[in-house]
């Protein structure tokens, strides 16, 4: 059995491979300038029945570039990235994706123009065994089956512990096994913009260590990454850019190093 | 005669599992126990009478016509009934008894419109002389009904097990929130299952209706009872479970008349079922699984 | 008082069949609101009502022991049922209890010398009275209510939201569910009970599926976030086909279509207590 | 008070405990870590009666728990959250935490028919004290919402108050502050200690390293279904088999375990 | 002034092809009475409520009928079940009630103001199964019945008695349920007791494909048949699998007495569709009642008139589309006299080529 410990470069390099990071990565249409929005999003409106959960925020996500929303419980940010993925319904804005408008799109169109989320909780697919889930992400591509095997190896290899289990329903797994499994589909989308839901929530220090790192190692073989984290610590340290998202509104934007030196922050978010 | 009694189960096994097809996988994919396929079945047969007696339909043309005849109809009902319930994120029984009032609806509104009388296909629509095989008495409908189900059973199971689409369709019989964000069409795979399960219902329904040569308005109910009892005993949703089902309540029924007398034919196949669920508490071909804390 | 006099000569029967059928939905409602799909009602009230009819019939039993036994009979059954019974969850036990009922419609069948087989019984006496009904009714209710607000109530509702998380909190889960299972079967045999002293002639097939499906309808239509929801159910189912009896051969279709549209704009069933809340509010905005 | 002796479990062919030996001392907070997929969840089904064992026994003040149903085995003195949140989503907060507090209230069908005085002091008395609950964790200000509406965070404190209500004297978390943020994470350690202090004890599963060195007495590193590593914090922290296979090398500014301990 | 006559009959549910026929007969005869003047000068006027086959809304239907709409009398309801529960409410009422379709036993002991016209299988069945051992050389048979019906369980139990006193041995006696499809299983068995006819208590929906199925199993005895599949439906269902089935019944479509035939004929033209026995019975009961009304001085009275109605009954004495009519006493379970039975004469027909012969 090996442990998650391997050779740590190796591994980042795999998941650059398979997150679509690769030459043969299609290059998005309009913005193709590194830095440019990628997405941009306009006065984002989302009420549940009376309560207001997302009050009129606005935010761009820079093409290649990680940026993180930031906040404490109840502050909106899964609301936020559901929203983007259009599965809750907008009260109000426009959200635009590469020159395309997402705020009208049905869910499965969004994921087909590229916009992958791994949402909070999971969300894996518990009857189906872990080899079906990681089959599953690549619904929106028509690959070959040879190709598509090719890629879930990699997958396999980032995660060997996924590898161990591929025959198992993945509602057996541990809570940490499923993030992994969470994580992996998503890059088998070989997303244009990766959307991330807590993605270190119920992992051990050390996966926690090689998701930050190898989410950097993706972002730098190009893919756009916008996290929503509650170690803000972390994200922080990785994110080019970072919004803090209190009570539906964004209150604080800057560079992920200008937010880390924050003295609000630093109270607020960072403890002693 | 116990050659005969097999044969003779498994006749009715297949057209149980027939009829169940098409009510699982709406069960498999919707989470929907969808009371109204008894009447979507009888739509079928009637649909079918309708142009066979009035247009002189081929029987292929008949079975063609029931299957997008029913197939509308489950996408009406789809689209009418259980879609504004998804959305609302209703719980699975609120469809259920959603579905009961359209089956009184459907079932009345046939029975306002061509009467309560029996009716059946014209003499001739297929042949009813039996084949005769060694002893043993077999038409040509019921070979075609057995052949039908095993062949649907198969294309079925094997689209669900082994493609994308099959296994996008279990994805949202689990949870319609992740397959979305897997990009699956979610709503045109529910509106595609509704079409299909009910044009299953309504091949169904032209076939038995053949088979037993009386059609009425009530001619779902009986089997909409039957078909639940095959479907639980499968394991509900699974394509495989509901053929299985189906022969093992065909057998159950015919080997408890050929033994143990036919006034407790019911008991015994009701008593299997009530036996086998607390022994498997999820159908004989259901997969146990434990529930992860 | 004429008027009622006549108003009642007609209706009493309607309006004594609308109780013992809030009785029944209120027993499938004690199952559902501990997290049971539980469909053996019409059995247990088939068991009930023929337990009843034979004390009347041929023990000459006064009235009252002949309804202790309408209750007593399938409560004994529903215990016997209930151990190996409702370890199945959802749908399977739907089924199960579904098939326990075929079971007990095809032994009521097949004991003819008993229970009249096919042909029922005939010439109960007519001993049910308006007052019994709608005492029973109050009674039940009241029952219900206080349970509700008990410890076992809130466990019931603990059961039917996580029965896992609930047994960690200390509730005998195998014992509360069958505790409203029990108490279900037992209303529903005092609804059969009523009913065959109301209705002179009862037979096995009046407690069969229609039946089990006709119960669970009444408690899910009139919603089961409270005690009215299943009596304004079973007043709702009962009194559609006599409302739509102008209609004539398509009147069960409207019956079926009203029966979808209610489930469609009224999510919470019939009684919905913060709808009728928000209702209220806006008028009272308004006056 | 809890002891864990060559304790196994397996899934079909997967052995996932494998002779776990473990005591839980009365008093204070004791940890358990490890890798994802180790077996830490499976500890506490076993302890709590939702899984039986395949081998070993395991003994909560010298009596056998094998055989005992988890409402049983709660109503010995145990508790538990879970890794998933569990709360009664439909229920107001008040009456999840009330149902906590099941078997302590006795009156009889007769009590409850009629609303006896017992029957309405001792409603009341659970009342106020599921009230003191939601106080303790913060809560008491929605104590009349419906509990779907919680946030993440908010879901969790809730756990932790129904599982109090039980009256446990040990309390099993399992990752008690998973999703929380920094802020929320030191109240949850403040009430947390709160209730230590008050006598409970406590068997804790966390990620966090911050937390978990912070808090627990004791520590045992649970790999492959077999304690690696038993021992105090910096024991812990230090021990390279640990690091290895559960800490890893922290190449970040703060160090092995205050740096990525942040939240987990 | 109209003469208001309540009809209560299944109109829709399971039972709903027999009420359809009644309702069908009733208003033929309603039709032609009013046509020819009335009953001395006044119009029948039908209340038809539809009762769906349940025992329940038999009772409401009754009860609306006796005090809200304040009918003479009451036809009905469609099934013995439902007869059960719902006629001693107008026997309570002293209202009279005319059952056309019941045929359990036991109805008319309810109480002096329960009538029917609808002949009990006590009295056919002996005479059909005579018939066919005279014709088909019978010497055992196996027995085929719905065990879950009512209609078609006493049709087994008069059966039962008939085969007992005719000294019949039965090779073997087999059930089936409302509603199921495939015989085979039943039929296989009986095959194997080698018998040389089938007693068959069933309704058209099963019987039909019992006889087609018998003989794709390659079973070619006679079938005997109850009330409920006299029925020229049979032809229609089984096609040409429907010959050598023997029916007993007062009526029967192929009987060319001049009252029947002007039944049939214009019946036929009306509803486009064949006479049923229900029909004709439904017919036949209106005329009956007709002619008691004939005898009765209407005084206004509601309870006056309905009591005289009640009085004139029992000696009528009618031909009509089922033949000779006239009512024999009936007693109840303490042998008191109670209500009324028909009295009538069998005829025993047999299926050939698409018609019913009659035997003699
Ligand atoms: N389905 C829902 N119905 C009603 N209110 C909801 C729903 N989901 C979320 N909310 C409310 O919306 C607000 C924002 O919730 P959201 O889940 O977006 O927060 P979050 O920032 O992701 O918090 P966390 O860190 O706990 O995940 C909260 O007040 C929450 O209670
Ligand atoms: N019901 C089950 N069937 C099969 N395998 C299971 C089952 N439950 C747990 N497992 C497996 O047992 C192992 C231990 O699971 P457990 O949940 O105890 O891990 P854990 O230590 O709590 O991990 P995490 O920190 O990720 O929550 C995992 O590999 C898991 O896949
Ligand atoms: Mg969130
Ligand atoms: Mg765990």
């Amino acid at each position: 059995m090996s442990t998650p410990q391997q050779d740590q470069s190796q591994l980042s390099d795999d998941l650059a491979v398979a997150a679509g990071a690769s030459p043969h990565h299609e290059e998005p249409a309009h913005s193709s300038q590194l830095g440019q929005p990628l997405l941009q999003v306009r006065d984002l409106r989302v009420a549940y029945g009376q309560i207001q959960a997302v009050k009129g925020i606005s935010f761009d996500l820079p093409l290649g570039r990680i940026t993180t929303l930031v906040g404490a419980n109840g502050a909106g940010k899964s609301t936020t990235l559901l929203a983007l993925s259009g599965l809750v319904k907008k009260a109000g804005g426009s959200v635009d994706f590469d020159g395309q408008d997402l705020s009208t799109m049905a869910p499965h169109r969004i994921v087909q123009s590229g916009v992958v989320q791994v949402a909070e909780g999971r969300a894996t697919l518990t009857t189906l065994t872990v080899h079906e889930n990681l089959e599953l992400g690549a619904y929106t591509r028509r690959i070959g089956k040879a190709e598509r095997e090719a890629e879930i190896e990699r997958i396999y290899q980032l995660f060997p512990r996924l590898k161990e289990r591929a025959g198992g329903l993945a509602g057996n797994m541990s809570g940490g096994e499923q993030q992994m499994l969470a994580i992996g589909r998503a890059l088998m989308a070989k997303p244009r913009l990766l959307l991330l839901d807590e993605p270190s929530m119920g992992l051990a220090p050390i996966i926690v260590q090689d998701i930050f790192r190898t989410l950097r190692e993706i972002n730098r073989s190009g893919l756009t990454i916008f996290l929503v984290e509650q170690n803000v610590r972390q994200a922080l340290k990785i994110a080019d850019r970072a919004y803090v998202l209190e009570t539906g509104r964004i209150v604080l934007e800057g560079s992920g190093q200008q937010l880390l030196g924050d003295p609000k922050v630093q109270e607020a978010y960072l403890g002693h | 005669m116990l050659e005969q009694q097999l044969v003779n189960a498994l006749s009715l096994g297949s057209v149980y599992a027939l009829f169940a097809l098409g009510f699982t996988l709406i069960f498999g994919v919707l989470g929907v126990v969808n009371l109204s396929h008894g009447a979507v079945f009888m739509v079928g047969a009637y649909g079918a009478l309708q142009v066979i007696n009035h247009f002189g339909f081929p029987l292929w043309a008949g079975l063609l016509f029931a299957f997008l005849l029913c197939g509308l109809l489950g996408l009406a009902i789809d689209f009418l009934v259980l879609k504004p319930l998804r959305a609302r994120g209703a719980p699975h029984l609120i469809p259920m008894i959603a579905t009961i009032g359209v089956g009184i609806a459907i079932n009345s509104a046939m029975q306002g419109i061509f009467g309560a009388e029996n009716l059946r296909f014209p003499a001739g629509t297929v042949s009813e002389e039996s084949l005769t095989l060694g002893g043993l008495h077999l038409t040509a409908l019921e070979l075609g009904i057995v052949l039908l189900s095993f062949v649907l059973m198969g294309a079925l199971m094997l689209s669900l097990k082994r493609t994308q689409l099959g296994r996008a369709m279990r994805a949202i019989a689990e949870s319609p929130k992740a397959a979305y964000l897997l990009g699956i069409n979610v709503e045109g795979l529910f509106y595609l299952t509704s079409f299909a399960a009910a044009g299953l219902g309504g091949l169904a329904g032209v076939l038995i209706g053949l088979y037993s040569n009386a059609l009425f308005p009530l001619m779902g109910q009986p089997m909409l009872h039957k078909g639940i009892a095959v479907i639980i005993l499968g394991g509900l949703g699974d394509v495989r479970g509901a053929m299985l089902g189906g022969l093992f309540l065909g057998f159950a029924e015919v080997l408890s008349i050929a033994y143990i007398g036919s006034d407790m034919r019911d008991a015994v196949a009701f008593g299997f079922l009530f036996l086998v669920l607390l022994l498997r508490p999820k159908g004989l071909f259901g997969s146990l699984q434990e529930r992860k804390v | 008082m004429e008027a009622f006099d006549n108003f009642w000569a007609v209706y009493s029967n309607l309006v004594l069949t609308l109780g013992t059928n809030a009785l029944l939905a209120l027993s499938i409602y004690l199952t559902l609101s501990c997290g049971m799909l539980a469909m053996a009602n019409a059995a247990f009230m088939g068991i009930g009502a023929y337990a009843a009819a034979l004390l009347t019939m041929n023990y000459e039993a006064p009235f009252a022991l002949a309804l202790a036994g309408g209750m007593a009979a399938p409560a004994l059954a529903a215990f016997a049922i209930g151990k190996p019974t409702l370890r199945l969850s959802g749908v399977y036990l739907a089924m199960a209890t579904l098939a326990f009922g075929e079971v007990v419609r095809i032994a009521i069948l097949n004991t003819e010398s008993i229970t009249g087989g096919a042909l029922g019984l005939n010439g109960i006496p007519p001993s049910t009275q308006w007052w019994h009904v709608a005492l029973v009714l109050v009674l039940v209710l009241f029952g219900l209510w206080r349970l509700n607000r008990s410890r076992i109530g809130r466990a019931f509702e603990a059961i039917k939201e996580d029965d896992t998380a609930a047994g960690l909190m200390g509730i005998d889960v195998a014992g509360h569910k069958l505790l409203a299972f029990v108490l279900g079967a037992m209303i529903a045999g005092l609804a059969g009970a009523l009913n065959a002293h109301l209705t002179f002639f009862i037979g096995p097939n009046e407690y069969g599926f229609d039946r089990g499906v006709e119960i669970l309808t009444m408690a899910i239509l009139g919603g089961i976030n409270g005690l009215l929801g299943p009596v304004l159910g079973a007043v709702t189912l009962t009194l559609l086909p006599e409302l739509l009896r102008s209609l004539n051969d398509f009147r069960l279709v409207f019956n079926g279509l009203i029966l979808v549209l209610i489930v469609l704009f009224l999510p919470q069933g019939v009684w919905d207590p913060v709808r009728l809340r928000q209702w209220f509010k806006r008028k009272g905005g308004q006056a | 008070m809890l002891e864990l002796s060559g304790v196994e479990r397996h899934f079909g062919g997967l052995k996932v405990l494998q002779g776990v030996n473990l005591a839980i001392p009365q008093g204070g907070v004791f940890g358990l870590i490890g890798p994802n997929g180790a077996g830490k969840t499976t500890v506490f089904n076993l302890i709590t009666g939702l899984q039986q064992p395949d081998g070993g026994a395991i003994r909560f003040d010298g009596r056998d728990l094998s055989g005992l149903k988890p409402h049983q085995i709660t109503r010995l003195g145990l508790a538990r959250t879970f890794q998933n949140i569990r709360i009664f989503k439909g229920m107001s907060l008040l009456e999840n935490v009330m149902v906590g507090q099941h078997s302590h209230l006795r009156y009889g069908a007769l009590g409850l028919l009629l609303a006896s005085a017992g029957f309405r002091s001792q409603e009341l008395r659970a009342r106020e004290r599921a009230r003191e609950l939601l106080s303790w964790v913060g809560l008491e200000s929605q104590a009349d919402e419906v509990a779907d509406k919680l946030s993440y965070g908010d879901q969790r404190k809730l756990e932790l108050a129904r599982a109090l209500a039980t009256e446990p004297r040990l309390l099993l978390l399992d990752e008690p502050v998973a999703g929380m943020n920094s802020a929320e994470k030191d109240e949850i350690m403040g009430v947390i200690r709160a209730i230590a202090a008050r006598g409970f004890t406590v068997f804790m599963i966390e990620h966090d390293m911050k937390f978990v060195m912070g808090l627990c007495e004791q520590i045992a590193v649970l790999n492959f279904g077999q304690i690696i590593a038993l021992g105090r914090p910096d024991e812990i922290r230090s021990n390279p088999q640990v690091i290895e296979a559960y800490l890893g090398r922290d190449d970040d500014d703060a160090g092995p375990a205050a740096g990525q301990g942040e939240r987990a | 002034a109209d003469l208001k006559i309540g009809v209560a009959a299944a109109l829709s549910g399971g039972a709903a092809q027999y009420g359809a026929a009644i309702r069908n007969g009733f208003q033929l005869a309603a039709e032609q009475i009013n046509a020819a003047g009335g009953i001395n000068g006044n119009k029948i006027q039908l209340v038809i409520e539809d009762e769906q086959g349940k025992k329940e809304e038999a009772i409401n239907v009754f009860k609306k009928l006796v005090f809200q709409d304040k009918v003479l009398m009451i036809f009905g309801p469609t099934l013995s079940n439902s007869a059960q529960a719902s006629n001693p409410i107008a026997q309570a009422s002293k209202t009279v009630v005319f059952g056309t379709s019941n045929t359990a036993d036991g109805i008319t002991s309810i109480g002096d103001h329960v009538f029917r016209n609808s002949v009990t299988e006590a009295d056919v069945l002996p005479e059909t199964l005579k018939m066919a051992i005279k014709k088909a050389n019978v010497k055992k048979v196996a027995v085929l019945y719905g065990n879950d019906d009512v209609f078609t369980k006493s049709g087994y139990d008069n059966f039962k008695k008939a085969l007992a006193d005719l000294n019949l041995p039965v090779t073997s006696t087999e059930t089936f349920a409302k509603g199921d499809v495939d015989f085979k299983a039943q039929l296989t068995k009986i095959k194997a007791g080698n018998p040389d006819a089938i007693v068959l208590s069933a309704l058209i929906a099963e019987g039909a494909p019992i006889m087609v199925q018998a003989r794709q199993l390659g079973i070619n005895v006679p079938f005997i048949g109850g009330n409920g599949m006299n029925s020229v439906k049979v032809f229609d269902l089984a096609k040409d699998k429907s010959d050598g089935l023997y029916v007993g019944s007062p009526w029967s479509i192929e009987n060319q007495t001049d009252a029947n035939r002007k039944f049939v004929v214009a019946y036929t033209a009306k509803y486009k569709m064949a006479p049923d026995q229900f029909a004709a019975q439904a017919y036949d009961g209106l005329y009956v009642a007709s002619q008691a009304l004939k005898t009765v001085k209407l005084s206004g009275n509601l309870a006056d008139d309905r009591k005289a109605l009640r009085d004139a009954l029992p000696a009528v004495k009618w031909t009509g589309a089922t033949g000779a009519f006239q009512f024999r006493r009936a007693s109840d379970k303490a042998g008191k006299p109670a209500g009324y039975d028909a009295q009538q004469a069998a005829i025993v027909s047999v299926t050939q080529a698409g018609r019913f012969v009659i035997q003699k």
